[in-house]
């Protein structure tokens, strides 16, 4: 990630790169594989302290961030998430408090807002569904206006964090176009159930709405005229997914790096081997492009400039290639590095998951080439060089 | 005076249809509780046993060691007959090959007689004690010793990734009876009965919680001399064969496999994609045909091979040929299933349980890569011994084994 | 190939490897580079005496195989003329002359074949038309009742040897379903217009058909019956592609193992650098599987089982892996692997012009889809395991 | 009293509208006849004089040597500026970076005056006399030989893969002065004028038709000694700067690249597909994402790399990974180009020449993993020089260079 930090950001990095060392390693995470949470709900709160919550809302609704680059903050803290496989629901909390701080209702601030900045809430945002909607944007539930309130039906999927959430962030169509509600784990009609996943300590949840009865007040935005939104939280997501999943490349090629040297077979240490020296060497390209990419996202969201394209271009190249590499990693530690007892899967649990929710590798390559239509087809109608 | 192709099948056929259940066996990793699994060893031995007492076990084994002494003819026409229907196959490897086959080569009458008709009734399980913990890929470099103590071994030291050694009875192994020599100068084999004085079992939870593998620590552990294979610190001539029998099992003619087994597993493909809902995409369906292709090519190359080797057009080295194959297209395919799972690849629901199950095969993409020699391995012996490349140059060639490099110690 | 020849296909094999050795060696096959035709044709003729253009078609019309299996042995003198990449309308004549010994009528076999069979005529099959019916199988061009013959009128592409050709055999559309015609391509409003091409010997040409009266004499088979010719005339032009391939890509390895074991680089061969000896052996196994394949799609045609399915396989795999193994051996050679004067592309030009004509990867893959739906939906229809 | 970047982009902006006619010049391998060649090197010789009369040359280099003694920040702000105007591309690679960049790095002052001023004029082109036949990867092991004779050396070698040296004025020649000591340490680096007796010029015919690279033949060529670059048998402290600006010339501020340069070639991707007949294909669509991606991500690692080597958290040698990804990204997207032309990828008509023109480049695609280091060097480099990995062990270390094994004599 970013080579060029602030000397608060770096504090703030190494902050929370100690608070990680010290309560989540790689025994806790293996201790929460079978916790119903996933994560422990003091150990989030304290990382909430720690201003892992706060970075992505403006100061005038409780938040704050470290620079003048909100992201870029957060990245950091995802970037060490990453680096642990650390468990906690930090991307969605994060996702819905941003879109909160952006537009929010001055009520959803007051009453919703201060819990998920102080940890003692959890929300979570709802987009994905269930085939054949299941493609990146693929959005069928409905909003229909039910008195001066909304009804609500459909089935959301892969939502993060789904059984800790006090609140849902749903996005839907409505009959003016997308809309986007706030919506209480608890209202009736609401029916979450716990998804099974490859990460150890990512829960993911599906949620039914069956005709889930909201009053207008849970509208976020304006209904119809959501996109905006959505495209912001979307982009949010994929820069901390990538954020994540370079930190936990990081990890991995770190580890494999000590092992290779440590390692001796045939009289030699492995890291000698020219096949598996050109390996490396190659995923060290993957990584450092990796980190280019992941950066290069996040600079074009804070500048709102080709957002959208850098955003698919990460996840396209980082979901591609952070699998590759953690499974070349677990290759080169031979049996070892499929034994559960090794930390290499967490990683390469944690980098599978990013890459495949909010947009799987198809998903983004196949947006990369909606844009590039559009730019073609203006280029040729406007006969000038792009 | 042998029985004809004609005849065999005609006999095969008849009893196969009375006395062995329809289905379909195969084999998928970390997906039994153990009480299923024990269950599944029984109703293997049980299998074995029908076909056994039905005349249709150890197909090219001589007749006085309990075998058929038929051909490999033979052996195609059983797995032909035997589509469709049950067969014991925890029993195929590394029990008949390449245990059973390392016997038949080197064995002693005594031992022969001993153990291959236990085998072929089902009464004996057996395992390899081959690789170890810090070893690698360099199975040579085994560390276990055995000492000589009058009549008897006295073996310490530790084995890994042995497959299902918690439910098996006997197994291979390979120790060090001699430091003073470079490494392939003094090994020895031995046959290790499991419930012998000094083995404890640990078992090893895999990535996906699969306990299938174990690790043995061998203390103190006394095997009579009349257990050991081949000749005293000539382990490696027998090992040599041994691995060589590892690598070619998938087209071994000591093993049953019935014919349309992997049929399914093509058919499948389609199957996933379908429903996965992606199955009107040119983009899934390329896809789908790759892994196709692949698969289709895969089995002609393991008919091929062979061929190659019997005919002596090639070395038996050649077996890496297909094992390296396996290696590039089972990576190839898991990765084209994940691939097709779209969003369900990292998150699916309780009904979506058959996607999530690839995707959890994808997570454990390298087991296949790593177990019986590492893709690494093959690609060595493929340019060294196929292709007659120059050799690696090591440390360890030509220098007693106790002065080669070791680097930190492994646990 | 086949590894067990029986002693008169060795003695064939031999015969045609040493014919080609002195009179299609690589500087004879540079030399043709700018060549009309591509080939000479004296050399084709006594290639014709050799028996490369009578194997597919039977006794009774004038050919005749050297086994019992006259696909096998074509195969042979592919392979060969991969081996050497040599010039020569091998496929397009053998797949004519083959369908006119299955299905051509007595006129036909008498006025054509024999000039085939002598190598004084050449034929060639048209089949490809223009986008947006390039894919495998796609048919656009239309044949319709004229009196009493048809009229033609369509564009067909990637005719081989259309330039050197006195009859193209046509594969058309008609009222009732597919049809075939065998053309002179004297025949007014019949226009022939070379193609350019990869391959240094080998000619297409761009074949249109404007309104052109041919008599009911013309048709091959049976008009709006066609469909089983035009498949075995697919399978018989796969199978020679695949074998060609093969051929050419059994040269380049073979060139190239000499060259990693002669060329020193730092003191030593470079076929002792471990991550040059991985790749090799990594194309070993390519060359391999494709001997593999291509010779069980030439059994699969032979024994009419599987025939489609093992030729799709064969194209998919060969022409994938086909073009990867020759520039690896390009890039093995370093600079003097991508010059004019190396043979190196030779071998490479002749295996990407096989893996793009008569169906992509991309058209043979999807194709194997298409099978494996058809045995799917017969499995789930019949409830039987496949 | 250096210039703003604000000043220096209105005076560049002012001077480039009136003066540098609009177009885009990039590199099609092969494409031009030599007359449209040597056209197009007047054109180049003719822009690079209208930049250096605007004072739009040099930007780095100091006033002295006729530069304008700025900063890597103004050369990107010219960039900017000249967005969508012709441009000296010709003259870029390798005249300003490795030429310009080694003579004024290791230049005497002497050398300095004369030349640079001459290269930024556009009066001098200048080669690399680096490769040599039978040299591979091996660029230390040049057997090139350069003996003194009084104040003169007199060079006896051939050179290979020279690009344009038809067309050019000098080239850095690398020549070994002492044939006694290990390779690296008797080497020596020469300004060699083409037009000195005894260079011969032989043109290479690529596979593509291409006729852009050279061999020189030198015989007996006489140098005087101030034509010498570094000190004698110092010239791999030359050699290892040289190659490290060659490696890093797509990220140099000595080149000029118009902004938005490669942006065509981006959309030329969907276009491709278009114009194919498979835009409403998702297989074809994915590929062309993929390509994108490729393509950004490649645009940010070069930007991140050097970004890392300044702040000396990386070193130099990082420039190998940006090679190494250049290699990888070039080769998938020339693969997927190929796989995007269809049936047309083999032969096409005179109408779909647009198409068959990336058929040629599939043609050649290793050329630029072979040109300019290969994949395998850049691979070596990155793994021993930025990982730290241990080097690989060759006989050639050491020993005196006339002891080395070379393997069978080359032509």
């Amino acid at each position: 990630m970013q080579p060029q930090l602030t000397n608060d950001q770096e504090l703030f990095a190494d902050t929370t790169r100690r608070f990680l060392q010290e309560h989540a390693d790689v025994e806790a995470v293996r201790g929460l594989r079978r916790d119903e949470r996933g994560y422990d709900v003091g150990y989030w709160r304290r990382g909430a302290e720690l201003g892992w919550t706060s970075l992505a809302v403006g100061e005038e609704h409780g938040g704050g961030s470290i620079s003048d680059n909100p992201l870029a903050d957060l990245t950091i803290v995802a970037y060490e998430f990453g680096r642990h496989a650390a468990p906690g629901p930090l991307i969605a909390t994060n996702v819905v408090a941003a879109a909160l701080g952006r537009s929010g209702t001055a009520a959803q601030r007051e009453s919703v807002l201060p819990s998920l900045l102080s940890g003692e809430g959890v929300a979570s945002w709802a987009i994905a569904e269930p085939r054949p909607h299941d493609r990146l944007g693929g959005i069928a539930m409905e909003a229909t206006p039910d008195g001066t309130g909304w009804s609500l039906t459909g089935t959301k999927l892969q939502v993060e964090a789904g059984g800790s959430a006090d609140h849902i962030l749903v996005t839907t169509t409505s009959p003016t176009g997308p809309a986007q509600f706030l919506v209480a784990t608890d209202t009736p009609g609401l029916t979450l159930t716990a998804m099974q996943s490859i990460d150890l300590t990512r829960r993911f949840a599906e949620v039914v709405f069956d005709n889930v009865a909201v009053p207008a007040s849970a509208v976020v935005g304006e209904v119809g005229h959501a996109a905006a939104d959505v495209a912001q939280q979307l982009r949010i997501a994929n820069v901390l997914q990538c954020a994540e999943m370079v930190g936990a490349m990081d990890a991995a090629m770190d580890i494999t790096l000590e092992w290779v040297m440590d390692r001796y077979s045939f009289g030699r240490p492995l890291g000698g081997y020219q096949a598996i020296k050109h390996r490396l060497a190659d995923m060290k390209t993957w990584l450092e492009a990796s980190h280019g990419i992941a950066d290069g996202a996040a600079h074009a969201v804070h500048n709102d400039e080709r957002a959208d394209e850098m955003c698919s271009a990460a996840k396209a190249y980082i979901g591609a290639q952070g699998p590759e590499l953690c499974q070349e990693c677990v290759q080169f530690h031979g049996g070892i590095g499929v034994t559960y007892e090794h930390d290499m899967h967490l990683f390469l649990r944690r980098v599978i998951v990013n890459a495949t929710t909010h947009g799987t590798v198809t998903d983004h390559r196949l947006r990369l080439t909606d844009i590039l239509e559009t730019q073609s087809v203006g280029r040729r109608a406007g006969g000038e060089a792009a | 005076m042998s029985e004809s192709l004609d005849e065999f099948r005609a006999r095969a056929r008849a009893y196969i249809r009375q006395h062995i259940p329809e289905g379909v066996d195969s084999y998928t990793m970390g997906s039994d509780s153990d009480e299923e699994e024990l269950e599944d060893v029984a109703r293997s031995r049980e299998l074995q046993r029908l076909l056994h007492d039905g005349g249709l076990t150890g197909i090219l084994v001589p007749e006085q060691y309990g075998g058929q002494g038929l051909t490999a003819a033979h052996s195609e026409v059983l797995n032909e007959e035997m589509a469709g229907r049950r067969h014991p196959f925890r029993l195929q490897v590394p029990t008949m090959t390449p245990c059973m086959t390392v016997i038949l080569e080197f064995g002693t009458e005594e031992q022969k007689k001993k153990h291959i008709p236990a085998i072929l009734r089902g009464d004996e399980i057996w395992m390899q004690m081959l690789s170890e913990p810090g070893g690698g890929s360099d199975v040579a470099g085994a560390q276990t010793r055995a000492d000589r103590d009058g009549d008897e071994w006295v073996l310490n030291g530790s084995k890994i990734w042995t497959t299902g050694a918690w439910w098996a009875d006997w197994a291979l192994c390979l120790a060090r009876t001699n430091w003073d020599v470079p490494k392939h100068r003094g090994l020895s084999v031995f046959m290790v009965p499991f419930d012998a004085e000094g083995v404890e079992m640990h078992r090893i939870e895999l990535l996906n919680g699969s306990k299938e593998f174990c690790q043995e620590f061998l203390t103190d552990v006394h095997i009579p001399d009349s257990c050991r294979i081949g000749d005293v610190d000539d382990g490696w001539t027998v090992g040599r064969r041994w691995m060589f029998y590892e690598r070619s099992f998938g087209s071994s003619p000591h093993t049953l496999r019935p014919a349309g087994g992997t049929m399914a597993t093509f058919g499948e493909l389609y199957d996933l994609a379908h429903e996965a809902g992606r199955a009107d995409d040119t983009q899934a369906r390329e896809l789908v045909g790759e892994a196709r292709a692949l698969a289709l090519a895969m089995g002609q190359l393991a008919e091929r091979i062979p061929a190659a080797v019997t005919s002596g057009r090639m070395n038996d080295q050649a077996a890496s040929v297909i094992r390296l194959m396996g290696c590039r297209v089972g990576r190839r395919l898991s990765t084209i299933r994940w691939e097709l799972l779209g969003s369900m690849a990292g998150a699916w629901t309780d009904d979506d349980d058959d996607l999530g199950r690839w995707a959890e095969a994808f997570l454990s993409r390298q087991v296949s890569e790593i177990g019986g020699g590492t893709t690494e391995m093959a690609r060595n012996v493929v340019s060294e011994r196929v292709l007659g490349l120059p050799r690696e140059r090591t440390p360890d060639q030509g220098v007693p084994f106790r002065d080669v490099p070791m680097g930190p110690p492994s646990r």
